[in-house]
């Protein structure tokens, strides 16, 4: 058996031999290395499930034409009133979005405008459909998706005009008339609920605004910072346009989380401290009872590092054993959380593991460093005595 | 130096311990040949397991000179005395003090390690040589008095020590016991000629050895060279 | 004369010559990278037409081969005498002169307590414990001596020819056997590794009789020692071509590398400025094309440079566009193939598995049962001891001294 | 800045004598001599050097040398590894000649390096090398004569020596990416794991991808993947060093079975161990060096002029005109100019660089790497995924890892290019994860 193996066998064989202090230990740094674990990963799974919350609440940036004085209120999505009579280019647009990659490819151009429909004036939105049906997932479609011959309603005026899939509407404009079949009915809930959704090109054709635009709408990949600079960098390639940030509902779930967040850093804080102080005192009280197992030991000629790589070698095995258990519970923990409160499944985070380990050696360790002194320290001939 | 450091393995002069105030051994010159069986004797206090202590170099005396092997154990560092203690000198004590979590043959090497390297083929002849060859793969808490202590003699010889130091070792044995352990005994003295110190305060372990020393009180009384037991008379 | 025998097996079976033939090549690799970017492909041709460098490469499997002869040698010489002791690794064990002798009852009985098995003959004590790792040693020379050879064969021999099978065509002459190609077959078959199958069913006269035989896709079929490669796959539609002038009319089955789906290449309509480019269009249905059957080709009619006609035709029908008409009536499968004579394949097959059989003999050997020797051999008045060990050398190793000791003891007593 | 440099090499210097000290501790005037004649001897050749050849010779002079040392690496490794298990004869004791020597090329190479690292070409260069030069002389005596023999007592592994000084020349050379070996290293390993698979799969005539199952064929197609460069050339780099470590942890111990004590053989044993691992630590050390040296090549300091790339489109003709003088934008001004067309999904990346008196313009991307892209620093681009640096004079010339070439006209208006011709060339040369081999040549 060469040195190294007996080393190991030699330090296995104590802690097997001290089962209930070795239980104890290992479920305490389990314990310990579960919960930052399980609040890492519930905390990373709930930052992925709120941004893509916020994914799926629509468009984060909004480019408006500049005289049109739009408002982009807090309130979702009402992007400025049909009134107004500014547009955007949208040769322009297309070539500052090209500039500017992490724009992405998730946005929408509409032109808002108004057609006669039997006599009356309606509110019309002119879309590329394949956009606006990427952009805004959680359109609820009665009928199907148009293509470039059709048409969707609103709900609401769906209602009041009685009109269902597979009617057709004759629509005039200033610059033509045009006759499209209703596929669909979609209800947003929102300002969606009142429009008829018309090809974007057949509607520039019938308002006699080729090429142009009242808005575009951007999901963009990026939050915070990174999308200030991006509307930013936006806003310099257009002139006449301004670039918003759609203030989102979903930010206030973002600042929710970071104080559940914090919280959750104070909880481990708190529980990895008092582990500390629960392994310091176990460990303490073990050397005490092992005084004369030690005195032995250096009796028998074992130097004062020989003895303290024996004691450090526990405590690291212990803590690698702990954080072995405490990354497997964590993960369960993380998966029952994320399961019965936020109703979705935790993220699979490998990364975790040596994370968890480390946090279980490094407690294992500082709760050693006094029994270890003790150790260094101790006087073969008094604890052999049994003082 | 004395002229007959040769053949000396100890030498103290002036050896003296104090524990505070208290005088654990008073000045102290002893000569103790190769090879020789020395027994101490003397009641509880009387300073001959400072003595032992100090031989084995678990303890550093407060004053006079130490010599062990012709070596100052005065002068060595701490590192070096645990050197000197798992190279030079084998202990047994009297309460066997054995590691509890590991077999009789896995504590003989134990000691192995810290010396050098484990050897399980030779940890197992020792323990055979002690006659223990079949309870290789008990814990000492599965072990008898006698062959707890047994166990001991193995791990203590193990690294050929030149002095081999005994502390009350038979304290803890019956009749019966005490005299087989004495027989392994002064059979491995025969064969591995270390040099024996052994402290008791039993009569009949005394009668085993060369010479005895009655110690009281820390003070040497009296340095008696006598004939051994056992020497087969017939 | 025996100096240089000795010398002569030393230079010829010694360990260091393959690696140190490998690191020659290696260099040249080095020094041709620093001037060339397809190093590799260079490297290759150069010892295809360098004979000095193909020598070179020789000398590996000859070293292989004479290591491979020495070691089977020393292995029986020394089964037979004693124990497996090969003679290199005597070096790398222990082996020591006592005063003492040895009770040969005595000591069967120490080294039985060990667990070691004993023999012992007039003067001597063997003992052993473990399997040898010789039969692992065997297959790993084996299969080296068999990738080499076989590299060596392949870099040197290999012949390549690059034709195109097409259905109902006859065989190209380079497969060496008169017949024809009766069907290509592409299926969707999803295997362990391979998604799809390709069959290509050939009838020939082999001899006087005639025989199919069917080509898969691996391990390659072969023909007289030809292998079949398949490259890639083509199609040769029949096409009918009118231009409006009606100076003629162009019919004929087309050659063309067009699959997969995307895929563009042309005819040159012979006697005329125009030339026809064709792509395979994108199945409607999930099922490939070429394993449907249902082709639909994408046509563009060239004249002087100018694109005068564009269309689709599906098989079978008819297109007319601004007066030029393209029909489509039937297509063949081609598959282009590699025809391949290699005599170095097969050994790099078998070298495969030799070395897949070295392995999977030798990490259980190794790990649970290392062979473990020694040999105590009566010397005058004392006895030469030797000892040597594949694995677990530490118990050995303090067997080995602890039967030295009680061997001198003895001696004393 | 150059005072930096100078500490940096002063350290290596300090770090590279106390290691040859310690493995030559027996030789000491031989050590010094050799050390100091080489130091000097390599000194004065590398300003030779640069005085007497121009431009970019003296470097790739260097880096050869350099090379043929990593290479020579390899051959002390395999004799390290082929002695280890053969008899354990005495160590035959080092002459002073071979000691004065062997230290006289490490010094020497030093010394070159030194010259190389030193801005050379300004006004007090040499006075810099003369002080630098002084103050090694000076570490030297230091270190062999006071500081040595407080050393701790470190034994030296079988071809320990070389490997260690050699690690130490190849960390000097990773400083500055005209020497580095490391970044040529994985270009070419890439290249050799793509022809490899090409080769194996044409010699044991195994069917192209369209035959896999795609996910076979991802695992396959890992070997093409960006990172099998970098990975493959980190695992060539360190093959001396784990040589080297293996071979020591192989060498049998010398036999104590003549020992009749079994306490003594005991303690022979383990004095045997603790001597092996002592020897272990030059070997590690080695290790640590070149890790360290394939982390400054693959971070190197030195900052790059690297556009972003502005998007351009095609006319109806289907070509695009790049205006020489367009507002801020000069062509000429001897930068690189990076453009982006896009056609469908298909990206391609191009740059245009006025150099030596007339405009080229290139791919941002080489026929072997990855397109990583390349950025601009004095005289030279380098390619950003295997840190070669191109001289600006050769851009626009084919082959190794230029930025491949374009067809081109100027006339007044701009530079004009087609597109068409832009996409073909980027599809037909620029290697992707998709490019994979086979693949119906």
């Amino acid at each position: 058996m060469s040195r190294r193996r007996w080393f190991f066998h030699v330090v296995i064989r104590s802690l097997a031999h001290r089962k209930g202090g070795t239980l104890l230990l290992v479920t305490v740094l389990a314990m310990a290395s579960s919960l930052v674990t399980s609040l890492g990963i519930v905390s990373f799974s709930m930052e992925k499930k709120v941004a893509e919350e916020i994914r799926r609440y629509g468009a984060n940036l909004v480019i408006v034409a500049d005289s049109a004085g739009v408002e982009v209120g807090s309130g979702g999505m009402n992007f400025g009133r049909v009134a107004e009579s500014a547009y955007l280019d949208q040769g322009q647009v297309q070539r500052a979005l090209l500039q500017e990659p992490a724009a992405g490819r998730d946005l929408s151009f509409h032109l808002r405008g108004a057609l006669k429909l039997w006599g009356d004036t309606v509110a019309v939105d002119g879309v590329v459909f394949p956009q606006i049906r990427r952009l805004s997932p959680w359109w609820r479609i009665q009928g199907t998706w148009p293509d470039a011959n059709g048409a969707l309603i609103g709900s609401d005026l769906a209602l009041r005009r009685s009109i269902k899939p597979g009617d057709a509407l004759s629509l005039s404009g200033p610059a033509g008339g045009m006759v499209v079949r209703v596929t669909g009915i979609v209800s947003t809930g929102g300002e969606a609920d009142r429009l008829v959704f018309l090809d974007l090109l057949a509607l520039q054709k019938a308002l006699g605004l080729q090429g142009q635009l009242t808005a575009v709408k951007i999901l963009a990949a990026a939050t915070g910072e990174d999308l200030r600079r991006l509307a930013g960098n936006l806003q310099k390639l257009l002139g006449g346009a301004q670039v918003k940030e759609v203030r989102q509902v979903a930010a206030t779930s973002e600042s929710l989380l970071k104080k559940v967040q914090l919280l959750m850093l104070l909880v481990a804080a708190v529980v990895v401290t008092a582990c500390g102080a629960s392994v310091a005192a176990t460990m303490s009280s073990s050397v005490l009872e092992r005084g004369r197992e030690i005195g032995l030991i250096k009796a028998m000629g074992a130097s004062r590092r020989a003895v303290l790589l024996l004691f450090t070698a526990e405590s690291v095995l212990l803590g690698i054993i702990g954080g072995v258990a405490g990354y497997g519970a964590g993960y369960a923990i993380a998966l029952l959380v994320t399961k019965t409160v936020f109703a979705t499944a935790a993220e699979f985070l490998p990364a975790f593991f040596p994370a968890a380990v480390v946090v279980s050696c490094f407690l294992a360790l500082v709760g050693s460093t006094g029994p270890l002194i003790a150790v260094y320290r101790l006087d073969p001939v008094r604890s052999l005595r049994g003082e | 130096m004395p002229v007959e450091s040769g053949t000396c393995i100890i030498e103290t002069a002036g050896l003296t311990k104090r524990y505070g105030d208290i005088c654990a051994l008073a000045p102290l010159d002893l000569q103790v040949s190769e090879g020789e069986w020395l027994t101490v004797m003397g009641h509880s206090g009387s300073g001959k397991s400072t003595l032992l202590n100090l031989l084995g170099g678990l303890d550093r005396p407060t004053a006079g000179r130490l010599l062990v092997g012709g070596e100052d154990l005065l002068a060595f560092s701490e590192d070096h005395l645990a050197r000197f203690r798992r190279e030079a000198v084998g202990i047994i004590f009297q309460q066997h003090h054995l590691i509890p979590y590991l077999t009789a043959l896995e504590n003989v090497m134990m000691a192995q390690y810290f010396h050098s390297v484990p050897d399980q083929a030779e940890a197992r002849q020792a323990l055979e040589r002690v006659g223990l060859g079949k309870r290789l793969a008990n814990r000492p808490g599965e072990l008898s008095g006698g062959e707890q202590q047994r166990v001991c003699i193995a791990r203590a010889i193990i690294n050929s020590p030149k002095l081999l130091l005994g502390d009350e070792l038979t304290g803890n044995l019956d009749h019966k016991s005490t005299r087989l352990v004495m027989e392994l005994l002064k059979e491995l003295h025969e064969e591995e000629h270390f040099t024996l110190v052994l402290v008791t305060h039993n009569q009949e372990v005394a009668g085993w050895g060369g010479r005895t020393l009655f110690m009281d009180d820390g003070k040497l009384v009296k340095d008696l060279r006598h004939e051994r037991k056992g020497d087969d008379p017939s | 004369m025996k100096r240089l025998a000795w010398f002569l097996r030393h230079i010829v079976a010694s360990r260091g010559a393959t690696p140190a033939i490998i690191g020659c090549f290696a260099l040249i690799y080095i020094i041709i990278a620093f001037y060339n970017d397809e190093a590799l492909v260079t490297l290759l041709a150069l010892t295809r037409s360098t004979p000095p460098l193909a020598m070179l490469l020789a000398c590996i499997p000859l070293n292989l081969a004479a290591r491979l002869f020495f070691e089977i040698a020393d292995f029986i010489r020394k089964k037979r005498l004693t124990v497996f002791l090969p003679q290199e690794t005597w070096a790398a064990g222990e082996r020591v002169k006592l005063a003492g002798r040895m009770e040969a009852d005595l000591l069967e009985k120490k080294l039985a307590g060990a667990g070691y098995h004993c023999r012992h003959g007039e003067g001597f004590i063997a003992a052993w414990k473990g399997i040898s790792a010789f039969p692992a040693r065997f297959f790993l020379l084996l299969g080296f001596l068999l990738l080499f050879s076989g590299i060596l064969l392949s870099t040197t021999t290999r012949e390549s020819v690059r034709t195109p099978l097409i259905e109902g065509e006859p065989l190209p002459e380079a497969m060496g056997a008169q017949g024809r190609v009766e069907q290509i077959l592409l299926r969707d078959r999803p295997g362990l590794v391979l998604a799809r199958t390709l069959a290509i069913t050939v009838g020939f006269f082999d001899g006087s009789t005639e025989t199919t035989k069917e080509f898969g896709l691996y391990p390659p079929g072969s023909l007289h020692g030809v292998y079949l490669y398949p490259r890639y796959l083509g199609l040769a539609p029949f096409v009918e071509f009118t231009p409006p002038e009606r100076a003629f009319a162009f019919s004929s089955y087309v050659t063309l590398m067009i699959y997969p789906p995307g895929r563009e290449d042309s005819v040159e309509v012979p006697g005329s400025p125009y030339r026809i480019a064709f792509t395979l269009a994108e199945p409607r249905s999930a099922r490939d094309p070429y394993s449907s059957g249902k082709y639909e080709l994408q046509f563009r009619v060239v004249k002087d440079k100018a694109a005068v006609a564009e269309g689709t035709v599906p098989l079978g029908s008819t297109v007319t566009r601004n007066g030029y008409t393209l029909a489509f009536p039937n297509a063949k499968r081609i598959v282009m193939t590699d025809l391949v004579r290699d005599r170095g394949l097969s050994f790099i097959w078998w070298s495969g598995l030799c070395m897949l059989v070295a392995v999977a003999v030798y990490m259980p050997v190794r790990l649970l049962a290392p062979r473990r020797e020694m040999m105590f051999v009566a010397h005058g008045r004392g006895t030469q001891a030797i000892s040597w060990a594949e694995g677990g050398k530490t118990a050995h190793r303090s067997v080995f001294h602890g039967i030295l000791d009680a061997i001198s003891r003895d001696q004393d007593r | 800045m150059i005072l930096a440099r100078g500490v940096t090499m002063l350290l290596v210097w300090a770090i590279l004598v106390m290691g040859l000290a310690r493995a030559y501790a027996g030789e000491k005037a031989a050590l010094t001599a050799g050390c100091a004649a080489g130091l000097v001897a390599g000194t004065i050749f590398g300003f030779f050097l640069f005085a007497a050849v121009p431009g970019e010779i003296p470097f790739f002079i260097i880096k050869s040398a350099l090379a043929a040392a990593f290479i020579s690496l390899f051959i002390v490794a395999a004799i390290v590894w082929y002695r280890g298990t053969a008899a354990e004869g005495d160590r035959p004791s080092v002459r002073h000649a071979v000691v004065a020597i062997t230290v006289f090329l490490f010094a020497a190479g030093y010394g070159l390096l030194l010259v190389c690292r030193l801005p050379y070409g300004t006004d007090n260069s040499q006075f810099m090398a003369l002080l630098l030069i002084l103050l090694a002389m000076l570490g030297l005596w230091m270190i062999v004569y006071r500081l040595e023999p407080l050393l701790p007592n470190i034994g030296m592994a079988k071809g320990g020596t070389s490997l260690f000084a050699v690690s130490l020349l190849l960390f000097i050379a990773s400083l500055s990416p005209r020497l580095d070996l490391f970044s040529p290293l994985s270009m070419k390993v890439m290249k050799l794991i793509h022809d490899f698979v090409h080769q194996f799969f044409e010699s044991m005539l195994i069917p192209d991808h369209p035959f896999f199952r795609t996910d076979i064929w991802n695992y396959i197609g890992l070997l093409f993947s960006n990172g099998v460069g970098f990975w493959g050339g980190l695992a060539i780099w360190f093959i001396p060093t784990t040589g080297v470590t293996l071979a020591t942890f192989r060498e049998p111990l010398p036999s104590v079975a003549h020992v009749r004590q079994a306490a003594v053989r005991r303690k022979l044993i383990a004095a045997q161990l603790r001597e092996r691992r002592r020897r272990l630590f030059f070997p590690l050390f080695a290790g640590l060096v070149m890790a360290a040296a394939a982390f400054n090549s693959s971070h190197p300091s030195v900052e790059y002029w690297d556009p972003k790339p502005l998007a351009v489109k095609a006319d109806s003709a289907g070509e695009i005109v790049l205006p020489v003088k367009d507002g801020d934008v000069d062509l000429k001004d001897g930068k690189l100019h990076k453009y982006l067309y896009q056609k469908g999904a298909q990206k391609v990346r191009f740059f245009a660089l006025y150099r030596s008196g007339e405009l080229t313009v290139v791919l941002d991307a080489c026929s072997i790497c990855q397109p990583d892209g390349y950025g601009q620093n004095e005289g030279t681009v380098i390619c950003y995924y295997c840190k070669t640096l191109i001289p600006l004079e050769t851009v626009g010339k084919p082959g190794g890892c230029n930025p491949i070439p374009v067809p081109f006209a100027v006339d007044g208006s701009g530079v004009h290019l087609s597109a068409e011709m832009l996409v073909n060339t980027w599809v037909a040369q620029v290697q992707s994860e998709k490019k994979l081999p086979g693949g119906g040549k």
